[in-house]
């Protein structure tokens, strides 16, 4: 694998601090009542997604869940867009059918993200299985959770996977809870075992990173893309991480032991990559630049327009 | 005056309490009290060995609950939004019903699964459905739809009691709403009796969940313009209790149904069927307020077009009084 | 004249023959050409790169099918029996029919889902399900059940060109009766159209797969009584041509459903209750001739006792012209 | 573990007689037209049923499958009702309801043998929860096909089954097919392993048996048996087995290599045993006995009355 360039490294540390001022946005326009529903947001988990993401080619389809914000603004997502999906309005990504967890631009490569567990891993396979028959250099990426590898889509897409040979990459952001559990109370694994460790069950490669780490998700993600391209078959990779926020917006993440997010935080991904390129420096400034586009993106999707029954109407089927 | 998910997670204290065969499985309702707050100091009260943290991993844990059934247990499982029953169709749809039939009547399966579902809360496309209905075509499980808290908990206290499978769903919206709650194994609800929320002379409203609470506002209104609306909360789909609401329309002549789902494969157009099939006279056709056919979008506008409101519902009423 | 089993056979090899993003996807379709041989030779002729053999986990490979069809291909998934469609349910109707919408029409989802289910066969309760109407509140899926020959082939080619999610039933009763069939890409059945399969004047009976069939042979022999029976093959359930059998209820004035289903829940009490919501003028109250509701045994007397045998349909028909 | 006695091996060899030669029954009066629907024989695959079983104590449960009739004959199925359920009759073990699909016995601890795939995997993993919970001294004994390893209910019970150390038994019959199709060309495993390898995935302890070998599969699921009761977990056993006649009735397993229905054949769990036992030259004898045992009770059943629709609707609900 050819090292990453000082200037995808720089990149990645931006776009890991929009990835963050962006879902401190969403909470901020939250509480202002601008946001319908609920929210599940990522900071803390900005390397897995950044990383993860600038391993890939501008053809390869993305997969992610509802809670996939990072991955939207990683993959480039116009921020307005962004922010309007959001709002549930008409200049939103989706239209405002999606919101919050539905926010994807298919021109990106983002095909899904569905709410429903483990659902996107079968459809990924699929992906990445198109890609294998039109012999592409493309792969399929799909991130979902920890919680998501004890539901029968998660065993059916992987054995699939494997046995076709599908050009599909697996991220598990291991979060460490799904919802209000920690992950090793819902997953039988042998004692200490990573959740990786699972794609032994169908002789598939695996990997376990620190998913504070940019350069290392990156790394594992490049090596995987080049194995499932060369027709080698699909890898489960298990990026270590954490959600600094609780579930979904009502949670204040009662159930964490006490200090565990700090100790997390110690760890920052920004902090990390920043040390690593020596733009520690640069932080504050990136921040502020990047704040006003924040900013400025909110408030112009705030004036969105929001949308008809007869466009949803439209939505639903293709001619 | 309690709160409808209060009356929810009474019942199941209630049930637990009165028969230590009953046990919750679910995701995050043990030391979390749930994510809707229905089982709230339940795993303390009955500890480990009887509400169980599960994980994601509906079809296998509605298939375990049977396992469980089978063998001497009653078993209560929520899934949490009805969007995520697809996931155990086969399990609840397939299994839980059959089990006991192909036996030739050797085994029961006494599972309670259930789920909270419905719209308003701008989830979107995948998190707020009713799926009150989904169950129809599957003979062989009981369903229930709480319309109030007092249906709240005494549908659930007769599921639990009940000797064969039951889908019980309530609404999200509903959880905040207080109303009268009289607890007591005595109150268990009469499985497929539905329940007159509200008598009236010159129409019948049929609703479940949250438009049953939709359907007596609109009533409320519509007194003043003299319009005296009986509203029937149908309370089960399975058994469809038929006789009360053919009896409500002989004497009213008029039928309106309130469903917060799709017109079609919906227990309204199956109890509209059944009275036209009976030769119901009525003095105006029957209308059926349901959703527009299109998918539930989180965008505030959107899902308040579609959710049939108290307004659509006294239109309906007004149009079939013409 | 050839099979239906043939039909689907054909309509798969020239849709392959059509479009080369169209695959097939399904257990044991591809080296052995399909437990039902609706696959038989097109492994050979279009090769292992559209004709896969799957594991048995349907959800995962309907998961699969969604992927494909996002990113360009056509795939055609065949479920063996539709008491398995259960086990892919939250493919089917929470995947397939939302992703689109979802994304504010960004993508599309053309997936042909098959399915072979009906009674008659002595499989008991886990296996003889038609399961047309499963889908109907999973609103976004189009759905397709064939009555004849020529609908197996037609309805199948519509699906696999519409370029959204259909479900495709058909019977296994069917599979081996013959009927005239003619092929090519301009006998594409058209979406939401349902076929009078017998023009009359008398009385207007709707029926659907197996139906289609008991119903003509009703018809014939109230032919000789003097009762002049139109038959409708309902062949869509969604969308449901309530516009046809509206315009023939209006010539006839009598209305009899025939269904190997339950009633509630069912394609047919959604037509009742549209015809009646419509105030559509009946000179008798509608039939619906539905399973009785009991789950099917494999006992031979007790399954010929559940699905509507053409005498019932015919007394029916007596009652409604009474 | 104590070695199994005299008297069980040789009432083993008897009963893998019994079940060979009702499943021989079963076929001649399927011809006769006897039998409604269809038929999944075991023949062949006696000893993983027998040997299983063999190691049960009497409040055991058992669940199976479509193909079930060694397990019901092995757990001491009476042999009219066992043909009668077969033929749809109301003398039949579930009144006719089930068929050959579904020939339990409650009273036996057969809990139950549904026609869907991997379906039994949970509910064997609930019974096992009830006696875990009741602190018995008691388990669910599961037999599936190879080809349900590859459904979600596999994954997600197995998971649950460890993580709550549910009192079951796992037992995969590898009959080296799934309906018309190589287990291999299915299940995606590293090279060469077993089916088994997949409880490695949940830290569950695993064994792989000659499924010929009634003494070695009674030994593998009496261990197994141990382990659960004492609370230490589930075990996956896969008993490697073969099926001398095709997936149902009408398929003539053409898909089969020339050679390897011999080969097997050669390695009769039968003629395996009675060698083991010093018996060969008793099951003439034996066979002609039980012959005369499965004529008459077929026979019997055949003058079963059929069940009535009101029966049935007497099936559908308990009171
Ligand atoms: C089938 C299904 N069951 C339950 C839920 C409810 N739910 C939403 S998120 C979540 C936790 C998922 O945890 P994980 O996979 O670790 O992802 P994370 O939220 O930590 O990113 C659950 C249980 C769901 N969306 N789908
Ligand atoms: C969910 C589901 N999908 C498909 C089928 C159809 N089917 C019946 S048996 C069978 C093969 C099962 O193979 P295996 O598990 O190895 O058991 P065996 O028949 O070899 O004993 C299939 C695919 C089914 N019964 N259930
Ligand atoms: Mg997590
Ligand atoms: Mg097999």
């Amino acid at each position: 694998m050819t090292a990453p360039t000082p200037e995808a490294l720089r990149s990645w540390l931006e776009q890991m601090i929009l990835v963050r001022l962006a879902e401190d946005k969403v909470m901020e326009i939250y509480m202002q009542g601008l946001v319908p529903g609920t929210v599940h947001l990522c900071q803390g988990q900005e390397a897995a997604s950044v990383g993860a993401i600038g391993a890939l080619g501008a053809d390869d389809w993305v997969l992610c869940t509802y809670r996939g914000h990072h991955h939207a603004l990683a993959r480039g997502m116009d921020l307005e867009a962004f922010f309007a999906e959001i709002m549930g309005r008409d200049s939103g990504a989706c239209g405002g059918m999606g919101g919050s967890s539905y926010v994807v631009d298919a021109s990106l490569g983002m095909i899904g993200s569905p709410a429903i567990i483990g659902a996107g891993i079968p459809v990924a396979t699929g992906a990445g299985m198109t890609a294998r028959l039109r012999g592409e250099d493309r792969i399929a990426m799909c991130f979902f959770g920890d919680g998501a590898c004890n539901i029968g889509a998660f065993h059916e897409a992987l054995n699939m996977a494997q046995l076709w040979r599908s050009q599909v990459v697996f991220c598990i952001e291991n979060n460490q809870y799904g919802e209000y559990t920690p992950f090793r109370d819902s997953t039988a694994l042998p004692p200490g075992a990573p959740i990786a460790h699972r794609a032994t069950a169908y002789g598939m490669a695996h990997a376990v990173v620190d998913g504070q780490d940019a350069v290392a998700v990156h790394e594992s993600v490049a090596q995987a893309r080049a194995r499932a391209v060369a027709g080698d078959g699909p890898t489960l990779i298990e990026a270590q991480t954490y959600r600094y926020r609780g579930h979904s917006r009502t949670d204040p993440g009662a159930y964490r032991p006490a200090g565990e997010l700090d100790a997390w935080k110690e760890r920052d991904p920004i902090g990390i990559l920043a040390e690593r390129i020596g733009a520690t420096g640069a932080v504050d400034e990136i921040r502020e630049r990047l704040q006003r586009e924040v900013d400025e993106a909110a408030d112009r999707a705030a004036e969105g327009p929001w949308p008809t029954l007869e466009q949803a109407r439209g939505y639903v089927f293709a001619d | 005056m309690i709160t409808y998910r209060e009356a929810i997670r009474l019942a199941l204290d209630d049930a637990m309490a009165a028969d230590e065969t009953v046990l919750l499985l679910g995701e995050d309702i043990a030391k979390a009290g749930g994510p809707f707050k229905t089982t709230v100091g339940l795993y303390e009260k009955y500890g480990a060995e009887r509400v169980f943290d599960t994980p994601i991993a509906e079809n296998g844990f509605c298939g375990i609950a049977l396992g469980m059934a089978l063998t001497g247990l009653r078993p209560v499982v929520e899934i949490m939004f009805s969007d995520f029953l697809p996931t155990a169709f086969d399990a609840i749809a397939m299994e839980l019903p059959r089990w006991r039939f192909m036996s030739g009547g050797q085994t029961s399966a006494p599972v309670t699964v259930r789920a909270s579902g419905g719209g308003g809360g701008r989830f979107g496309a995948q998190t707020s459905s009713t799926g009150e209905s989904w169950f129809l075509q599957f003979y062989g499980l009981m369903v229930a739809a709480a319309g109030s808290p007092q249906g709240a908990y005494g549908l659930l206290r007769a599921a639990i009691a009940h000797n064969n499978p039951v889908v019980v769903f309530d609404h999200k919206a509903m959880h905040l709403r207080k109303g009268p709650v009289v607890r007591g194994d005595d109150r268990l609800a009469e499985v497929g009796k539905a329940v007159v929320a509200r008598p009236g002379a010159d129409v019948t409203v049929v609703a479940s969940l949250l438009m049953v609470h939709r359907s007596l506002e609109a009533a409320e209104a519509l007194a003043d313009e003299g319009i005296d609306v009986e509203v029937i909360d149908i309370s089960w789909l399975r058994p469809l209790d038929v006789d009360t609401v053919a009896a409500s329309v002989a004497r009213t002549g008029r039928l309106v149904i309130a469903e917060e789902q799709y017109h079609d494969g919906g227990w309204g157009s199956a109890l509209i069927s059944r009275l036209a099939t009976a030769g119901a006279p009525l003095a105006a056709p029957p209308v059926a307020v349901s959703m527009p056919e299109v998918l539930i979008s989180h965008s505030p506008p959107l899902e308040d077009a579609m959710i049939p409101s108290t307004e659509r519902i006294a239109d309906a009423v007004r149009s079939v009084c013409r």
